[in-house]
């Protein structure tokens, strides 16, 4: 794990209040994998005070790419920073997730869910067969569709305002497709997005036999690396794991959303 | 950087001010190249029996600080000598354990299981904003400190640290209690008491309701704190409350304080220990206000 | 802007819960616009005897907050009376005078002269870092206190708050001598201590050596205590501490307070309570958190 | 007095740390006079709380000149912004000085003391006749001087380094060259500079009748506008005056420095 000074490199905006920033994040980049984040401190001064987690969307060498909702004080502040200045990173933080081969990978995001399953998506599509479903507020919220074309076999969407793709939830949309069609016991669902998504595909009983289910969580952080015990997250065995140390990767199965 | 002076407490050699504070770094095992340039690591707080810690959220972030209700999540006492402290025996720091409890014989307890223990001295704490299970906190009270730290001294000649709390009670009176019963030192201060709510609903932001409020947030009232006691009462202080920076150390040491500890600044960077200490040349404090 | 509810406590009615906090918006003779249009203001703390206040600097800042050692610089009551109250007289809302003392006769004193004035309450500061004629505050103590109220409420049947502290008292004990003692309101909290030293002299940055903490910094403490008292107490509470945005008085409302002073918001841009205002909506708070 | 959000439309760098800001800042340029100040807020966050305040440089219609040198913490935030940023401003603050007539009128300038003087040299230089004393760290930071140049009669420099001008401090540059010339009794001298400054110009015992001497103070403030009581100055006659309200321009006869 490394603290580093990034500059930006590029800064852009992909849809309203959601940007994407490459950082050059120097020996973080080269190591760090699907499933892991980074904790990035914005200013010297003390407000906001703690560092911020961001998934990591893609790299690319030593340059690392971030996608963000401007959402509170924090990312405010970075929507402001420009091609040039800095920020500091920390990582790579969390556990990998596990490479696979030969499954069928269903990837479930939600919103900026679709951030880390983009990384996760080219790291599995050269071994593995994905499906994408993609649920945004709106249109313009689908991002990064025409970088998931080539890595998927098929793409589906939906929006709440039903402005492309199914009017709904993608959740609804998940089921409806994909519970008609047998599935192959070689399925594994990476979903990605706000809680209440999560707990619904956790909560559904799945007709798949041998069905891997996860989750990318995004419990409040304090510390990000495992220090301040802030980030709990409830086993269903009782006792909590760490969302920034045992995840934010986690089995939906053993834990309580 | 230029090495940074022994600082010598009872039998206890610290080789630099800087002490990690308990809750903010683990028990030492994570960070190690860091946790060992320190003159002193404090473990997450323990206690007798294993606690799960409160629901989340647990930190709450707030101007220049942030609220925490953590509450003390811990595998207990006996597991942690069992599965951690073996871990730690490497350490080339100062090892203290935080220890926490709701009532007097909790502590004797837990101080009767660290008497053997490979570690190099033991905090009281007596000021968790997170102990829900007494009305009051013990550190409220200045007799029930003198309770506390006696009935840990009577079992342990380990180097003793009194971690006090400014909430609601004039840590003059704890720190004149703490040292009464042998207590070797004395950490000013813990968290203060806080509270937030969502704005629209009221409804509490930290899963434990209220929680304990550090950060630079609170440094100023902090050094107060250590300025009243060292200026009336004699007996070693380990400084705590913002500190971010070495400026921040050097303002705790000359307001009083032996050593310092760093709690919230490793959150926000786990390097800061670190970094700060980089940044402290080997000045020659006196203690005392000019 | 939506008409906020009007809040009515004894015989006194709010048109909104918004008040100007003492010493920080002068008597009420600056920004008459704003000051016509809060809930009230409080005057900044007149004693009985003239105070020169106390040497510069008087102001430090710090992380998300300030010290301030003005040190009750004011004219005294006779020449408040003579000089500045009949300014005020065209005022359109709650004037309330706060006063400041060593001594439970300083009270009697104050109180006795202000009985016949053309004001609508006074304000008991028994709160003040600043007084330093005494070791401890007045408020440190819950029977102080309801000697201070006691006086004050013999003098004069007049509104009255009494302003609390939380340093080193649980303020829960001397709102409940406060209210025994018949005071109409407690406001909570005045200023936590603190201090701030040049880190390479040791020197302090204030004139006055230590001082009061305020401003965003102690808003999660102050919201503890009004949220402590208020659940346990029934008084009605004036909620100050940290109050900067329409959001926080909601959080100071949620957690049990009638009405809310802004105080060091002022210092930063005179014309906070306005803002405040325009953006508080006319929600019908309930006390009491969720 | 108002509190406006003000556009920046010009913002250069003058010297290493020194800098020149022009704001959009309406009826506040307008009305603003030699000796007023403003106060600054810079950002929405609480780091810094309180504003900083500056004084007039200049101005020119609704826009408003401040220069000013990069100390702390609100500084540093003030040079990061750029031209279409906008700040919050808050002013006239203080007493104007009273124009005056038919004067000799000497002014003596350390450091970014000449900012203020510029807006009363441009002021009185219609009426009266001008001299100025310019002590700077270095050459580099005897800025403005071709500014300054159309409207004085003279002007003498001092540098600590000797760079430019005379070495030494300009307080002696000023006694040295004042003082054996007899000075007409209609001598106004306007000193703004550090505290050390000011100190000795008022402690000297200027041998000219019906002297003059007025200071420009910087004492720290907390609201710039009279409601905190925190920017006190001893009157010698015992007692505080405010320096934002009754200030920060002062008769150095009349106040403890
Ligand atoms: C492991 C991890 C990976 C993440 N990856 C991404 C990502 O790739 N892209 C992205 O846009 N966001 C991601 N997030 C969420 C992101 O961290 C928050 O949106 C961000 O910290 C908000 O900071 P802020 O200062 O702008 O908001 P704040 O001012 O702190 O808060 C604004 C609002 O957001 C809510 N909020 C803030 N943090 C969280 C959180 N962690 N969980 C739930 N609600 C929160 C607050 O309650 C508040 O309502 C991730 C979070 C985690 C834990
Ligand atoms: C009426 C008035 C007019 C001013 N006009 C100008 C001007 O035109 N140009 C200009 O560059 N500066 C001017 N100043 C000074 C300016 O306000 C400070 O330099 C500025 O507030 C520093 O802010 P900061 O956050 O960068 O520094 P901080 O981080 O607050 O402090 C940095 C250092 O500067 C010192 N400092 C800060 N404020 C003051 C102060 N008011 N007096 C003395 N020392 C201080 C601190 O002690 C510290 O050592 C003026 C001050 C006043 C009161
Ligand atoms: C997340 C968190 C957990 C903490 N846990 C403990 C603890 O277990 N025992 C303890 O004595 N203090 C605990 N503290 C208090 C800190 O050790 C420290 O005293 C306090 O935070 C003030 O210092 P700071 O402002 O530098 O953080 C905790 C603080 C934080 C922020
Ligand atoms: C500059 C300054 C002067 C103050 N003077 C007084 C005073 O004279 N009397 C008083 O009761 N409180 C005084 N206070 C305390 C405030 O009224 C208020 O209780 C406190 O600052 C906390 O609120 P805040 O965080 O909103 O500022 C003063 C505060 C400041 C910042
Ligand atoms: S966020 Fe600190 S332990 Fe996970
Ligand atoms: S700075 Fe507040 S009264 Fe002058």
């Amino acid at each position: 794990m490394k603290r580093i000074k990034a500059k930006i490199v590029e800064h852009k905006k992909l849809a309203p209040a959601i940007y994407s920033i490459w950082l050059q994040a120097g020996v973080i980049a080269g190591i760090i994998k699907p499933g892991q984040f980074v904790m990035l401190t914005l200013d010297e001064c003390f407000e906001p005070f703690l560092a911020r987690p961001l998934s990591v969307a893609d790299t690319n060498r030593d340059k690392l790419r971030l996608i963000y909702r401007v959402v509170g004080k924090g990312t405010r502040l970075l929507q402001d920073k420009k091609t040039g200045e800095s920020l500091y990173v920390l990582g790579p933080l969390g556990k990998p997730v596990k490479p696979v081969k030969n499954k069928k990978i269903v990837l479930c995001a939600g919103g900026l869910g679709i951030a880390p399953l983009l990384f996760l998506a080219k790291k599995l599509s050269k071994n593995n067969k994905l499906t994408l479903y993609f649920g945004a507020r709106t249109k313009r919220e689908l991002i990064l569709l025409d970088e998931f074309m080539p890595l998927c076999e098929k793409i589906s969407l939906a929006t709440d305002d039903g402005s492309q793709g199914k009017k709904g939830l993608v959740t609804d949309l998940l089921i409806k497709q994909l519970i008609p069609n047998p599935q192959p016991p070689t399925t594994i669902i990476f979903a990605a997005g706000p809680l209440p998504m999560l707990q619904k595909i956790s909560n559904f009983q799945f007709p798949i036999s041998n069905l891997k289910l996860f989750g990318f969580l995004e419990e409040r952080m304090g510390c990000g690396c495992g220090i301040c015990f802030g980030c709990g997250v409830k086993k269903k065995d009782n006792g909590y794991v760490r969302t920034c140390t045992d995840g934010p990767v986690f089995d939906l199965n053993e834990i309580e959303l | 950087m230029k090495k940074t002076q022994n600082i010598k407490i009872k039998n206890l050699i610290f080789k630099n001010p800087l002490i990690l504070a308990s809750g903010t770094f683990s028990f030492g095992d994570k960070f190690i190249s860091v946790v060992n340039q320190m003159g002193g690591i404090i473990t997450k707080g323990i206690t007798l029996q294993p606690r799960p810690g409160n629901p989340m959220p647990r930190i709450w972030e707030t101007a220049s600080g942030l609220l925490n209700s953590v509450g003390l999540e811990n595998p207990g006492i006996d597991a942690f000598l069992k599965n951690i402290l073996p871990g730690l025996a490497q350490l080339k720091t100062n090892l203290i354990v935080n220890i926490s409890g709701n009532q007097v014989k909790d502590f004797t307890a837990l101080a009767e299981k660290l008497s053997d223990a490979d570690i190099d001295g033991i905090e009281i704490n007596v000021s968790c904003p997170n102990i829900r299970e007494t009305d009051k906190m013990l550190g409220q009270d200045p007799k029930t400190v003198f309770q506390v730290v006696s009935a840990v001294r009577r079992k342990t000649d380990k180097f003793l640290i009194t971690k006090l709390t400014a909430n609601f009670i004039d840590p003059l009176l704890t720190a004149q209690a703490a040292k009464d019963a042998g207590s070797d030192a004395v950490c000013l201060v813990n968290t203060l008491y806080g509270i937030a709510l969502d704005s629209n609903t009221g409804k509490p932001m930290l899963g434990g309701i209220f929680g304990g409020l550090s950060g630079p947030a609170i440094k100023p009232f902090a050094l107060f704190c250590v300025w009243r006691v060292a200026s009336r009462l004699k007996i070693p202080i380990v400084g705590c409350g913002g500190i971010c920076s070495a400026d921040d150390v050097r303002e705790f040491l000359h307001a009083g304080s032996s050593l310092v500890q760093i709690g919230s600044a490793n959150l926000r960077n786990p390097y800061a220990g670190l970094e700060i200490l980089h940044k402290l040349s080997d000045k020659n404090f006196k203690g005392g206000v000019k």
